[in-house]
């Protein structure tokens, strides 16, 4: 289990080495930003206790300002990255503070957190002027990345392929810095006893913000190059059904461990293409699939394989 | 005066469960608090301690008001509290109990400079320096036979070591001890009594609440006896343990 | 002007009934079961097919029809807490999870028996009551009335009767509760099957209102669990206050701002009476 | 009345009771006395049905329990009183109490009871509204017993009733428990504080890393040296 | 035995699926239809076809790989999408393939694609909103002749809500008809407070959209509560109108083919009907967009005759020319007009108090 990571990592350079379909790369694609964004939210929700349902707007957000930036204005990509991160950190910061501050905890933190996401999604529907409403955004052109030197265009297949791999790499690294820094002893104390933690001297509202400002800039990182390479942005990035996805795919592979969320959200893109089924039968099966996996693996498929790391 | 509490009241509705309640503890001291249940005493810690805020009244800690300061913020100028009944994280094993409990001292020892640890993935040197301190400290509270055990599946009284072991490790100038040695057997008792007594060697000062007057009665240089919210006699231990309104109240006369 | 607001006042108050109903159940079994039943509105919906099925399908008359949909649905409750509920109790993320799985498989299921069409009831009450102005459709004030009846029955059957006592010890200690002789496997059960039969009753009014398909579930189960949130958890009468904000500010909100913000209307309210009671409106300060 | 044979309970590989033997008469007291995790608590617990064993007979009244829930035991009389108090926090005093006659038949006379054990501790009468979550940790205890005590049990199981009460509480517990073994309650307590329960118990067994390893009549084993040293802080 | 593969990318589940789903139903018919009659003959060949139906859950990402997976299996001819979010997905993945293949799309916002450049590829199979000859026109010239003045739009707020309010916003504003506009979030049941809002203004019609889940609980809160009683429709089904007959004063909508008539008279229509009862064993949903399912049914019909008059099966160039210049009487009447936007023949079906219907056909195919 120890290895589990760094051998992921390994198949996952080689793997385009053997399959040239360019439908099978798309879904790694949409695999490794689902696995980015289930890694970021099991920071604030496995790791610090915190089930929050702001993720999906966080993403939806920054997909939304980086599309903008490059399609209205004309912006450079990697730009309009810096904009969308800034603004989902100061959105962040303002719900993370009205909600740590108010102390609202568990499904309390859960409800608020979707009615501001829902809110911000309202606003993103009806803002015509700027987001086209409902219609979203279309990058006219096939997405491409420039790099600063404007030499090279990302744009195929096996490209993006290696930029979201990347992506998920350096949201792993990030999360399991700080995990296994003083910070995630922090977040484990809060998860578990936060009464006893304050105690100790620990700044509860402190980091428990800095959990959820991290796991939210994270989202909007992957944000930014979701609606870039999907070539569109719309305002159901921000739906709560994309909240409780992730939320499916943290549980399937496994809360408080980090390559956890990476397994589930893998499988959960992958499994409807691998269930090719008629329509009623798919979602039928999906269903049982979910629940049976639960009900065998009560801890995740990590957890079933054995070895449950903690986070102090 | 380490810490100075001047006219203390705190109210629960219409229950007054502190009322006036003044006294101070020198550095270096060991100060007992008796009473009957129900008395304020464990209120009267959570007060100082930041848990809950007071009504009316000053804290003073060297000299700098601390009553309406969040439990954090008291706890990293020094003081720290055990909890009566044991607090802890369930899921996490004794000896990550004891690395949390490390935070103050990470913190102290590195400062901001703790964000390159992030960058390096440990802290570094501190981090066997930790590690020897914490075993230690097990040692010292037999728990290090337990150290590799999730904290749901102590008994009670290793839970209660566990409490103390976790405030110790904070390095407090104050330790405010809530009933430690309730659910403790005799054998560990007498090895608390020896902990705690070196512990005052290394010069921390300690405010301890206990229903064991035989344990704490040794123990404490001064006490305290409150009785309906409200100190009832204050003095050298034996004096106020021989107190006719404590015996009356607490002990029961057969003690006297 | 005022007959638009004193009517869409009502209106939101019959709408938020049946949000009330929901979260009452929501409630319930988060409380005692300590999972947050988002199959719920699943369940809500296969009352309503139920009670099509019987009622229009089948030709029975509509009372007995729903009382057959809510028996109906109870069963496949009872089965489920059997089955699948039983199995994740206590444990708030694999009840989610398998109520999320379970949202799925009924679906799926309605949709292999019946398609997506929408379906619409054959009118069982048509008609308005013309009061002083307003109109009100009988349908809707009957329905109102039943789920303000079943609530304030619920709540006092729980206030009032050693079950209730139970049930509310249990949500705050389980171990506690079954040494003092509580059977708490069945107290949990007799609270899954409740529950979704409430739904199921719900799912069966709905139908006489409001056309069904397979997918109308999951946004009643949100509102329930908003309007459960707002309320505080474990509150009975909370759950129909809840409800009732809810549905009112959405309702007022629509007549007075642009209606496509609907839902936000309930939203803002829920943030705000949180931060003014972080665990809601009648729950617990601590 | 109560008869343990061969008891052996582990939690995963870790085994905390090895081969647990012991009985108990009608209006008997006995104490179970031992160190810091010497498995006291396991033991009750298992007796309650909290905790499942993994070989080992329990028959109470004459008949095997094995098969039977908490709740079960509960109605047959069978309660415990948990370590660590275990009180319902958001209902009050009263309602804490009421809950202890929930399986009773007899409900109508819990009023008569509850008046009792107001006598008993006269503090939870004067908060019979308070919510018991605020109580002070020693209250809580008071509550946690009466609690127990209005279930009417035939025998009960203490973990550890003395945790945080003050010495005249203790004092006045230990009176209270021989009454009502004088009226024919059977008890099992399980404490740290040997002298208390020595001093209150008919007879008693020593358990020490899961195993009985003395057991005899109370007034005799607090006189051993043994005894004395490790329990008694002589 | 060959076969030519033919693709079709709908939303067969999730909250939008009511016309994927019914075009699904009607190309699966004509397929089974032509293979049980032994395939088609393409030169000397005989082609069976096979069918491929993509679920994308009218989620535009869902849509963007189903529809990669079309191309890369090599699919020339895909039918869908009929929602406007999963075409804007899909197009410019669509746009890269030009040449490669054809589509067949339903969505409104595909109309404004037709005829740039780098779209040879698409045809739009139900045109009943936008351009000269789509329905829009048409109905504002109706709604005037009923001497209209307020018109109260009440449209779900999603992709193609937004389309088609942009679309009649322009075309009453023309007409010189004052228009109000009221969105709905998707899921809503409960219409009462927004009804009553329009209703404040006093508007002479009615104007709701677009699915008939949301058309019944609309016609009928309306109706119920006194709101509106006067209704108008740019497609849909009359059964709100029916089962509300006492209840409305008019109810005028636009079909591409009123059915129930239909099926008495066309023996092509009762054949039609006949064949669906018994393959898919139940009744057949005349209110319940057959319309979907009847365009889809005529365009695999369509398209094998085009083969066949091209002479190929996989030269797309040659069989995109083919259907622009070929007109089919199927069910409905339909060509297509030079940049691949469908031209048919419709129903205004009205309905009056008391159930009474009268209905005018208009064939633009022949002007
Ligand atoms: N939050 C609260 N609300 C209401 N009353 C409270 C609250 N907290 C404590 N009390 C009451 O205040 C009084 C003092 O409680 P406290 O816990 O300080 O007692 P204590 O001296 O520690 O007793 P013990 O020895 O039993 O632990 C008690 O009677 C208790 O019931
Ligand atoms: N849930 C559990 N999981 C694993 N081990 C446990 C669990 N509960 C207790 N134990 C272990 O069983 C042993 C006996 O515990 P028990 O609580 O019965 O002791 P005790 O005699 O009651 O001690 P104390 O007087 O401290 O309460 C201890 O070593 C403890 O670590
Ligand atoms: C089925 C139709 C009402 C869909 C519409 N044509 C759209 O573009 O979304
Ligand atoms: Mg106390
Ligand atoms: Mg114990």
């Amino acid at each position: 289990m120890k290895y589990a990571a760094p051998t992921a990592l390994l198949i996952a350079l080689f793997a385009p080495l053997a399959v040239h379909s360019d439908s099978i790369l798309a879904i790694a694609i949409y695999g490794f930003m689902a696995a980015s964004l289930a890694v970021s939210f099991n920071l604030i929700f496995g790791f610090t206790g915190q089930l929050s349902l702001f993720h999906a707007a966080s993403f939806g957000v920054s997909a939304y300002i980086v599309t903008i930036l490059v399609t209205a204005f004309g912006w450079n990509f990697w730009l309009a990255v810096v904009p969308a991160l800034a603004v989902v950190l100061i959105l962040s910061l303002i719900v993370g503070t009205i909600c740590f501050r108010f102390k609202l905890k568990e499904f309390y933190f859960a409800v608020v957190t979707m009615a501001f996401s829902e809110i911000l999604r309202l606003v993103i529907l009806n803002w015509n002027g700027i987001t086209n409403g409902s219609l979203g955004i279309t990058v006219v052109d096939r997405p491409s990345l420039w790099t600063p030197s404007g030499a090279v265009q990302i744009s195929s297949g096996i490209a993006w392929y290696y930029l979201t791999l990347a992506l998920l790499v350096i949201v792993y690294v990030v999360c399991q810095r700080i995990l296994s820094s003083w910070i995630g002893r922090c977040l484990a104390a809060i998860r578990l006893n936060d009464q006893l933690g304050e105690t100790l001297g620990i700044d509860v509202f402190k980091y428990k913000l800095l959990s959820f400002a991290v796991g939210s800039v994270l989202a909007g990182l992957v944000g930014a190059f979701y609606g870039f390479y999907s070539g569109f942005v719309e305002p159901h990035y921000l739906s709560i059904s994309l909240g409780l996805d992730i939320i499916a795919m943290v549980l399937l592979g496994g809360v408080g461990s980090l390559i956890g969320p990476v397994i589930g959200a893998v499988i959960l893109t992958a499994l409807p293409h691998v269930i090719d089924l008629s329509a009623e039968l798919r979602i039928g099966l999906y269903g049982s699939i979910l629940i049976f996996v639960i009900l065998v693996m009560p801890k995740g498929i990590v957890g079933l394989l054995g070895s449950r790391k903690n986070a102090a | 005066m380490l810490l100075d509490i001047q006219g203390l009241i705190k109210r629960f509705g219409g229950l007054t469960a502190v009322s006036n309640v003044s006294f101070g503890i020198e550095r270096g001291e060991i100060v007992g608090i008796f009473g009957p249940n129900g008395s304020g005493k464990t209120t009267t810690l959570n007060l100082i301690a930041g848990i809950l805020q007071p009504t009316e009244g000053s804290i003073l800690w060297k000299g700098n008001e601390i009553g309406r300061l969040a439990s954090f913020e008291v706890a990293q100028q020094g003081l720290i509290k055990t909890f009566q009944n044991p607090q802890l994280f369930p899921e996490l094993t004794v000896a990550q109990h004891m690395r949390i409990a490390c935070h103050l001292h990470i913190k102290r020892a590195l400062g901001i400079g703790r964000v390159l640890t992030l960058l390096r993935g440990t802290p570094g040197e501190l981090d066997g320096v930790l590690t020897r301190k914490i075993d230690q400290m097990l040692e010292l509270c037999r728990l290090a036979d337990k150290r590799g055990e999730v904290a749901g599946a102590l008994s009670y009284g290793s839970e209660k070591m566990l409490g103390v072991a976790m405030g110790m490790v904070c390095e407090p100038e104050l330790l405010l001890l809530d009933e430690p040695a309730s659910g403790l057997g005799n054998d560990e008792i007498s090895n608390l009594d020896a902990v705690l007594r070196d512990l005052r060697t290394h010069g921390v000062t300690l405010c301890i609440i206990d229903h064991k007057v035989g344990f704490l009665g040794r123990l404490a240089d001064r006490a305290i006896a409150l009785h309906h919210g409200a100190i009832i006699a204050v003095g050298k231990t034996t004096d106020v343990l021989d107190n006719s309104a404590v015996v009356e109240a607490y002990l029961g006369k057969k003690h006297a | 002007m005022s007959q638009l607001i004193i009517g869409q006042l009502l209106n939101g108050v019959i709408v938020g009934s049946l949000y009330g109903i929901i979260a009452l159940g929501v409630t319930l079994t988060f409380g005692l079961t300590g999972i947050v039943n988002f199959a719920l509105g699943a369940f809500m919906m296969l009352g309503a097919y139920a009670t099509w099925y019987l009622y229009d399908v089948l030709g029975w008359p509509y009372v007995p029809a729903v009382f057959g949909a809510v028996i109906a649905v109870g069963i496949i409750g009872y089965l489920c807490d059997r089955a699948l509920f039983q199995f994740t109790r206590g444990n708030l993320v694999n009840g989610l999870l398998v109520s999320i799985g379970m949202i799925s498989v009924f679906e799926a299921l309605v949709l292999a028996a019946f398609t997506t069409t929408p379906r619409d009831l054959t009118y069982v009450l048509p008609g308005a009551l013309h009061v002083g102005g307003l109109i009100l459709p009988k349908i809707k004030v009957a329905v109102c009335g039943v789920f303000l009846a079943v609530i304030f029955g619920t709540y006092f059957a729980l206030t009032r009767t050693w079950l209730g006592r139970a049930a509310f010890s249990y949500a705050q200690n389980p171990e506690a509760a079954a040494l003092m002789g509580i059977r708490t496997g069945r107290l949990q059960t007799i609270v899954v099957v409740y529950s979704t039969a409430l739904a199921g009753l719900g799912g069966g009014l709905y139908a006489s209102m409001y056309s069904i398909d397979p997918t109308i579930g999951s946004g009643y189960v949100l509102k329930a669990v908003e309007a459960a949130i707002l309320a505080g958890i474990g509150s009975v009468i909370g759950a129909l206050g809840g409800g009732i904000i809810l549905g009112v500010s959405e309702n007022i909100g629509s007549v007075f701002l642009p209606s496509a913000f609907r839902d936000a209307y309930g939203l803002v309210f829920l943030i705000a009476i949180l931060l003014v009671r972080p665990s809601g409106l009648f729950g617990d300060r601590s | 009345m109560l008869e343990v044979a061969d008891l052996n309970v582990s939690y995963g590989k870790h085994k905390v009771l090895r081969a647990v033997s012991f009985g108990l008469q009608r209006g008997e007291v006995v104490a179970l006395i031992g160190p810091n995790a010497a498995g006291k608590s396991t033991t009750l617990r298992t007796l309650a049905a909290l905790k499942k064993a993994n070989s080992g007979r329990i028959t109470f009244e004459g008949g095997d329990v094995a098969s039977k829930s908490t709740a079960d035991r509960v109605r047959c009389g069978l309660v415990l009183v948990p370590e660590g108090r275990q009180i319902f926090p958001r209902s009050s005093v009263h309602e804490n109490l009421l809950m202890g006659a929930y399986h009773r038949p007899d409900r109508d006379q819990v009023d008569g009871d509850m008046e009792r054990i107001f006598s008993m501790f006269p503090r939870l009468r004067e908060r019979r509204t308070q919510r018991a979550g605020s109580m002070s940790g020693g209250e809580q205890q008071m509550l946690a017993i009466g609690r127990g005590l209005m279930s009417r049990p035939k025998l009960m199981l203490l973990d550890e009733p003395t945790l945080g009460l003050a010495p005249i509480i203790i004092e006045e517990l230990g009176q209270i428990i021989r009454k009502l073994a004088s009226e024919g309650l059977t008890i099992l307590l399980a404490e740290q504080n040997a002298a208390m329960a020595l001093g209150c118990a008919d007879r008693a067994y020593v358990l020490q890393s899961g195993s009985i390893v003395t057991s005899g009549q109370a007034k005799q084993l607090s006189e051993t040296s043994e005894v004395k040293q490790m329990y008694l802080g002589a | 035995e060959d076969v030519v593969k033919i693709g079709q990318i709908e939303a067969l589940t999730g909250p939008t699926a009511t016309y994927g789903w019914m075009s699904a139903q009607g190309a699966k018919l004509a397929v089974e239809e032509i293979n049980a009659k032994g395939g088609f003959k393409v030169g000397d060949k005989t082609y069976k076809l096979q069918l491929t139906q993509a679920d994308t859950r009218g989620e535009p990402r869902e849509a963007t790989v189903q529809f990669r997976k079309l191309m890369e299996e090599n699919v020339r001819f895909v039918f869908g999408p009929f929602l406007t979010n999963i075409f804007n997905a899909i197009e410019p993945i669509a746009k890269q393939n030009n040449g490669k293949f054809l589509l067949f799309a339903g969505a409104t916002s595909a109309h404004s694609a037709l005829g740039k450049p780098d779209h040879d590829y698409l045809f739009r199979t139900w045109n009943w909103d936008a351009g000269p000859s789509g329905f829009g026109k048409l109905m504002v010239d109706y709604l005037k002749k009923q001497d209209t003045k307020k018109v109260a739009m009440l449209f779900q707020n999603d992709a193609f809500g937004k389309t088609a309010v942009d679309i009649y916003t322009a075309l009453f504003k023309d007409a010189g008809i004052e228009l109000k506009v009221e969105l709905f979030e998707p899921g809503t049941k409960d219409f009462s407070a927004v009804l009553a809002k329009l209703a404040t203004g006093k508007p002479d019609f009615l104007f709701p959209g677009y699915s008939d889940a949301v058309l019944y609980d609309i016609v009928r809160q309306a109706t119920e509560s006194g709101f509106a009683n006067r209704f108008f429709l740019v497609r849909g089904s009359i059964g709100p109108a029916l089962k509300n007959k006492d209840a409305i004063e008019d109810y005028i909508a636009y079909v591409p083919k009123y059915f129930e008539q239909a099926e008495k008279t066309e023996p092509k229509v009762k054949a039609f009907i006949e064949n669906y009862k018994k393959t898919y064993n139940r009744e057949f949903p005349y209110d319940q967009a057959p319309l979907c399912s009847s365009s889809c049914y005529d365009h695999v019909h369509m398209l094998v005759q085009a083969m066949q008059s091209a002479g190929t099966v996989d030269d797309v160039a040659k069989i995109r020319t083919a259907l622009l210049s070929m007109s089919y009487d199927g069910l409905w009447k339909i060509k297509y007009d030079k940049t691949g936007e469908e031209v048919f023949g419709f129903d205004v079906v009205h309905v009056r108090k008391g159930g009474s219907v009268e209905v005018v056909k208009y064939d633009p195919t022949n002007d």
